[in-house]
């Protein structure tokens, strides 16, 4: 796919991620005991062969720019493409309010003007799945769409109470209606929030909405446009998880346990890639008990750990218990401690003898750097 | 080009024969090692650890895995201007080319490519060896007691002396001989093969070595003697930490079931000096719901459904359930099936082995390490006798060739 | 320097740069022919020996990123240090108004706790100027300094109109007194907006600041504490230029043609290092008359150069004549176009027979990509 | 390993002995040219443009400039994940060592390299000529064509043809002969040195001349001729555009003079295809007030008060006052003081020409290309007459030793 730029989104602020994304941002966010939130969409995308990509942040993007650095570790260091960070682009002194997701692109219509690329993928940041993009790419050209969207069909899993964006489609995948809306979804299709255009489709349809002062692209350049345009859509079998609350976050964690999750989420199409640290293999004493977990690098486990995830170097001391629960880069947990359905972000520590439980419904999130 | 006070010279070259099928395709100092390094990572750690950035590697034999794993030693933090490894292959010059005769002929082959940093020392290291170690501490030493070679040297056990290259110290740490491998040691400090020179003062040796028709341009059995014997002040350097030769399939063995100790005497946690390695990217590790590890090291891509206890699994490795690895180390990407029984072993990269096998069979008199060279395949319910070593040569008489079929001829 | 961390800021916003920060920081201005303006404080911390480097940037930082990638061409890669981006931290819906440094440096206080180095070097981003920042710490150590801040004596060179921070010194050069000022100098010494001191003092100025309201590190960190620290002025006697103006722009580019400054700037203490392009060398055909001028790689010269700076695949064709001027890089000038004391930005194209003439003291912006 | 299509092979092993003096400490492949580059720029960055990112570089002449030179390929944006560059010295392996014998064995010595990426197509090129080619185009050609063999070849005048390798081809350009250097040429297309092969089929081949104890073990002398023997499908891949092979002081000096054509032939301004090259960091070129540069090609760093015509600067030159530089190559950092002559010359890295010198003096009867090697100092007004070579082992003779002293002794 050298012929397509990819844009991620990273404008929109999760706000039920509440203490995970106070000091980071969507894109930003640890997942599956190495990763962040990010590296899914980027991966999928450097591993379909997508050469340009351009990430459009949020201002407080320093745990991005940390994470990402020049695109390496994605193989995206590249002369005349690679990895391009696209931050807000606006004045304080001209600054009045909420951006829409329009107007972070058409700030940046530069780029993709320079860009030599014919087509583009845009997405949002926030999708844990494994994918060859290439799927939709053939997908298009037998269809001769306009635009492709992809879509999951959520009817055998659960419901969230969360906006989610549903697609009506007809016999031919073609979609028909397309709604973002809470409890009342068309169909059980959920789009992914992923697209795949021509370049110059999607900047046409970008300055229509700017000539209009709309602000929203699927409400305002997709959906007003369902008539003129020949929108289909894509169905992706494998795993998709959207993280958008600690509830889907802590729920899509815990899925990862299933190893046949664990498989296509990590292994079906590509190598899920991320900033690499130097930490030795995880290491397990003679008191460890360890089921149903996983465990990053650099840890270090002396007591019982029972359907978690642990980040790297977190130090599990002997007569510790956790269970159900996340934890996060250095997290120590001394002596007799017990956590149970609990997100404990990096760096936190529970002392000896301390109790954190949360509800499996309800996990208890411990903010960076807390000491309990 | 800037001044450099220290360059580093590794000697890579070896072949390190005694580890057998270990490194038919392999320069020993790439054979894998704790779960997740080559051995090749600590001296090149320890150089950037030490604030030493300019590193030779010396290279001859099948150099072909190293040289592209060391690349501009940008995962040991080594690729900086005006300086950073470079590996340095035998070539053909103006009046002809020679392979490396011997470890002082391969520096003596390269005094240009030391002469470009114009340095006041020179750390020799050999890449063999297991250990963490500030050289720059060495260093100051050699320059405190201004020394014209300093050795490094470690307490050895007195039944081992003959194994070794034994230094024979007054009581300030001046050698006044070398001993190798001597039968009857006069004392127990052994050489660490890692030594500092005064530059100009090798040069010269080296330049004479060469001359020297009869010398097998060797510096332990060479060069040192030769400048002890002309009085030149040679110092050893205690060293009291952990280092270990991994010459050999026991040794190797060994140096890997010392890292599972709950406090090891090498410890790869401490946060300030890492020891570096290229990353595989390689999902976190999954332990079944049934499995059980312990007294383990574990790496990334790991799916672990069986039993592993005092093991080292490298990245990629699947233990079945109902499996038992015990006292072994699995290299990168093995399969094991269910119920396999693996005891005291070496599994290579990328081998498979099969439902129901038995590797390394204990209780049939049988001693000694079981190897299993890459890419050998144990099909359902073989045994293997403990203490053997399988490769493509081979494996054919034990029923473990690639997809059960062996064609002799694939061989070489 | 292995002990300091350089901090540079960028956050500043020089409207007199006009057209020429209308879609850059300060700090990503094009200078001297193939550089930014932060080439040159950023090539002097790293040529000191100093390995970890923050810089604090605008929300608009597209083109610095760009710029300095992953710091490898200031040999800033590294696996514990390095070049770090501290984008401005705030929410949008938390922004009240204009943000003094005192907020930005307050912001990043994790960042300089983090770090394991002792002292810091603070500096502007806009100083052109090739200094070993080594004398500053010998000095510091030499005057047992709380602070040490850098001048550079004005009265032999001309005098501007803007803003001034001079420094009154006594005999021991300490610093007695120091205004912010138009017109009404202290003294001829002129401070270049560095300071050095320990980490640890500069945290505690800045949390006082925070803790009172303050706003200018300058102003309120420093100069409200004259008596309480010491702080010392060293002299830098090298050529030193600040860039805040289109006219201190267009004069210090200029100074660049004599030979004198040229060699003092890019060659005394160390190489200045900027991103690399792979440009061919600059050619000049048998008609090319250029005098007194300074080329960069990939340009075409076959009209005729006098008195002025090209950049980076400029065209200058037959017949075309450029004086007194500045062309930024791949500017096109066509046959019988005339350019004379103007400052062309990227991409600038005159078209044959036109001139573009200015003021020797007020030159003309040409804006970047127009075509005359 | 993913499986690439077609993986390049770059011959960079040779002396280039005719090259004289510019090759005494350097392969020939890295011998600067164009003001910027070294020669083997031009194959890798064709490499590069033509979406070939897998390069092995077979070295073995004095490699370390060049191997530190290429390092990972990122120059030339061939640092690819599970793709790259890799620098392939001869090497020792189980069954002991040996130097690359011709152009073909070197390939041989590696055929397990080459194995590990599968491809279906092998690249071999030289990295001793000057030209710009998409070497895809030549891969789909061959494809096309159903070949086992593709030469490309390109016209040269008829009278040149004995220097040559010549095709003799039919209609379709199926080649029927290959002529090593015939005296009476039956055709003037002229072979380049880049061939694609099938590779099972060189790799037969190889493996067939290699047991062939009467080979050269080179692909022109040996392995293709015995291909066109036994009836294989080689075809001739016809190339229109600039190709220059520089193996003499001549051909290299005129290949840079090409450059500085109005339209030269060879453009090095293209956009769309880019010679890659390594960047030394140098400020902005300064051209003096009095000074006067036309048909030239400047770099970085340099400072220009004289006048420079019909030639080639390399970065950090510097022409003082009143010099003349005519129809000459400049290397790096060279530096020429006031009212200084050069004509005709190839001036060698670091040398140093002081005030009223005269080199390549004209009008003597001399003729040819006057070069001096690295590090020469010609003290102020000497006259080094045309077509003479000075470096290092001669320089006493010319009164143009480093620091005016020479020690002969200092030569080796």
């Amino acid at each position: 796919m050298k012929n397509v730029v990819g844009i991620i989104n990273d404008t929109d602020i999760k706000q039920k991620l509440k203490d995970l994304t106070r000091a980071r941002s969507t894109a930003a966010v640890p997942f599956g005991g190495r990763y962040r939130i990010i590296d899914f969409v980027l991966s999928n995308m450097a591993n379909s062969g997508i050469k340009n990509i351009g990430i459009l942040t949020q201002s407080n993007n320093r745990s991005l720019l940390d994470h990402v650095d020049s695109g390496k570790e994605w193989d995206l260091l590249s002369k005349r493409d690679g990895l391009f960070i696209l931050p807000p682009i606006f004045r304080y002194d001209q600054f009045t309010g909420n951006l829409g997701d329009v107007d972070h692109y058409y700030n940046h219509m530069d780029y993709l003007n320079r860009s030599r690329q014919e087509y583009i993928l845009i997405s949002n940041s926030n999708i844990i799945y494994n994918m060859d993009y290439r799927e939709i790419e053939t997908f298009y050209h037998k269809k001769r769409a306009d635009v492709v969207m992809v879509y999951k069909n959520v009817s055998e899993t659960y419901k969230t109470n969360h906006r989610v964006l549903s697609l009506l489609l007809d016999n031919n995948e073609r979609v028909r209606d397309m709604a973002d809306a809470r409890d009342k979804a068309l169909s059980p299709a959920a789009a992914l929030e992923i697209a795949f255009m021509k370049k110059n489709l999607f900047m046409q349809l970008i300055d229509d909405c700017i000539a209009r002062g709309y602000r929203d692209f699927t409400k305002d350049g997709l959906i007003k446009n369902l008539d003129r345009c020949k929108i289909f859509a894509y169905e992706h079998k494998g795993h998709a998880a959207k993280i958008d609350s600690i509830k889907t976050y802590f729920r899509h964690s815990m899925d990862l346990l299933k190893p046949e999750v664990w498989k296509d989420v990590f292994l079906s199409h590509g190598n899920i890639s991320t900033k690499v640290k130097d930490e030795p293999p995880a290491k397990y004493q003679e008191s460890a008990q360890v089921s149903n977990s996983l465990m990053a690098n650099g840890c270090h486990i002396a007591g019982t750990v029972e359907n978690s995830l642990l980040s790297r170097g977190v130090v599990i001391h002997a007569g510790a218990v956790v269970r159900n629960s996340i934890v996060m880069q250095k997290g120590q947990i001394h002596e007799g401690a017990v956590v149970e359905n609990a997100i404990l972000d990096k760096d936190v520590v529970i002392t000896s003898g301390k109790q954190i439980i949360g509800d499996a419904e309800y996990p208890m999130v411990v903010e960076k750097q807390a000491v309990i | 080009m800037k001044k450099h006070e220290v360059i580093a010279m590794l000697l890579a070259g070896g072949q390190g024969s005694r580890l057998g099928i270990l490194t038919r395709k392999l320069a020993k100092p790439a054979v894998p090692f704790g779960g997740k390094y080559r051995i090749i990572d600590f001296p090149l750690s320890n150089c950037a650890n030490s604030g030493i950035y300019t590193v030779g590697v010396l290279t001859q034999y099948q150099p072909l895995i190293l040289n592209s794993y060391i690349g501009i030693g940008s995962h040991w933090d080594l690729d900086k201007k005006n300086a950073g490894v470079t590996v340095l292959p035998p070539y053909v010059r103006h009046d002809g080319g020679h392979w490396y005769l011997g470890t002082a002929n391969a520096v003596y082959q390269n005094i240009e490519f030391v002469d470009q940093y114009d340095p006041e020392y020179i750390l020799v290291l050999s890449g063999d060896h297991i250990y963490k170690m500030d050289y720059s501490k060495m260093v100051d030493f050699h320059k405190e007691k201004e020394a014209d070679v300093t050795i490094a040297v470690i307490e050895v056990p007195w039944e081992e002396t003959h194994r070794f290259g034994i230094m024979n110290t007054e009581k300030d740490n001046r050698i006044v001989e070398f001993e190798e491998k001597p039968l009857e040691a006069k004392n127990n400090l052994a050489s660490m093969g890692v030594y500092v020179f005064d530059w100009q003062k090798l040069r010269n040796a080296l330049i004479e070595d060469d001359l020297d028709s009869g010398s097998d341009h060797d510096f332990g059995k060479n060069v040192i003697p030769k400048m002890l014997d002309e009085g030149r002040k040679v110092f050893a350097y205690p060293f009291k930490h952990y280092w270990k030769d991994v010459g050999t399939i026991e040794s190797l063995w060994q140096a890997n079931m010392d890292l599972i100790d709950d406090s090891p005497e090498l410890d790869l946690y401490e946060r300030d000096w890492k020891i570096y390695s290229v990353n595989p990217n390689q999902p976190v590790q999954y332990i079944g719901a049934e499995a059980s590890v312990k007294k383990s090291l574990v790496n990334e891509g790991c799916q672990v459904y069986g039993s592993v206890e005092r093991s080292i699994l490298f990245p990629g490795v699947v233990v079945g359930k109902g499996s038992i690895i015990r006292d072994s180390v699995i290299m990168s990407d093995v399969t094991i099936g269910e119920n396999v029984v693996i005891e005291r072993s070496i599994i290579g990269e990328e081998c498979t082995v099969e439902d129901r096998c038995r590797i390394g069979q204990p209780g049939k008199g049988q001693e000694g390490i079981t190897v299993l060279g890459e890419n050998v395949v144990a099909s359902k319910e073989k045994s293997i006798p403990a203490g053997v070593e399988i490769n493509i040569d081979n494996c054919h008489e034990f029923g473990c060739c690639p997809n059960g079929i062996h064609n002799r001829e694939v061989g070489e």
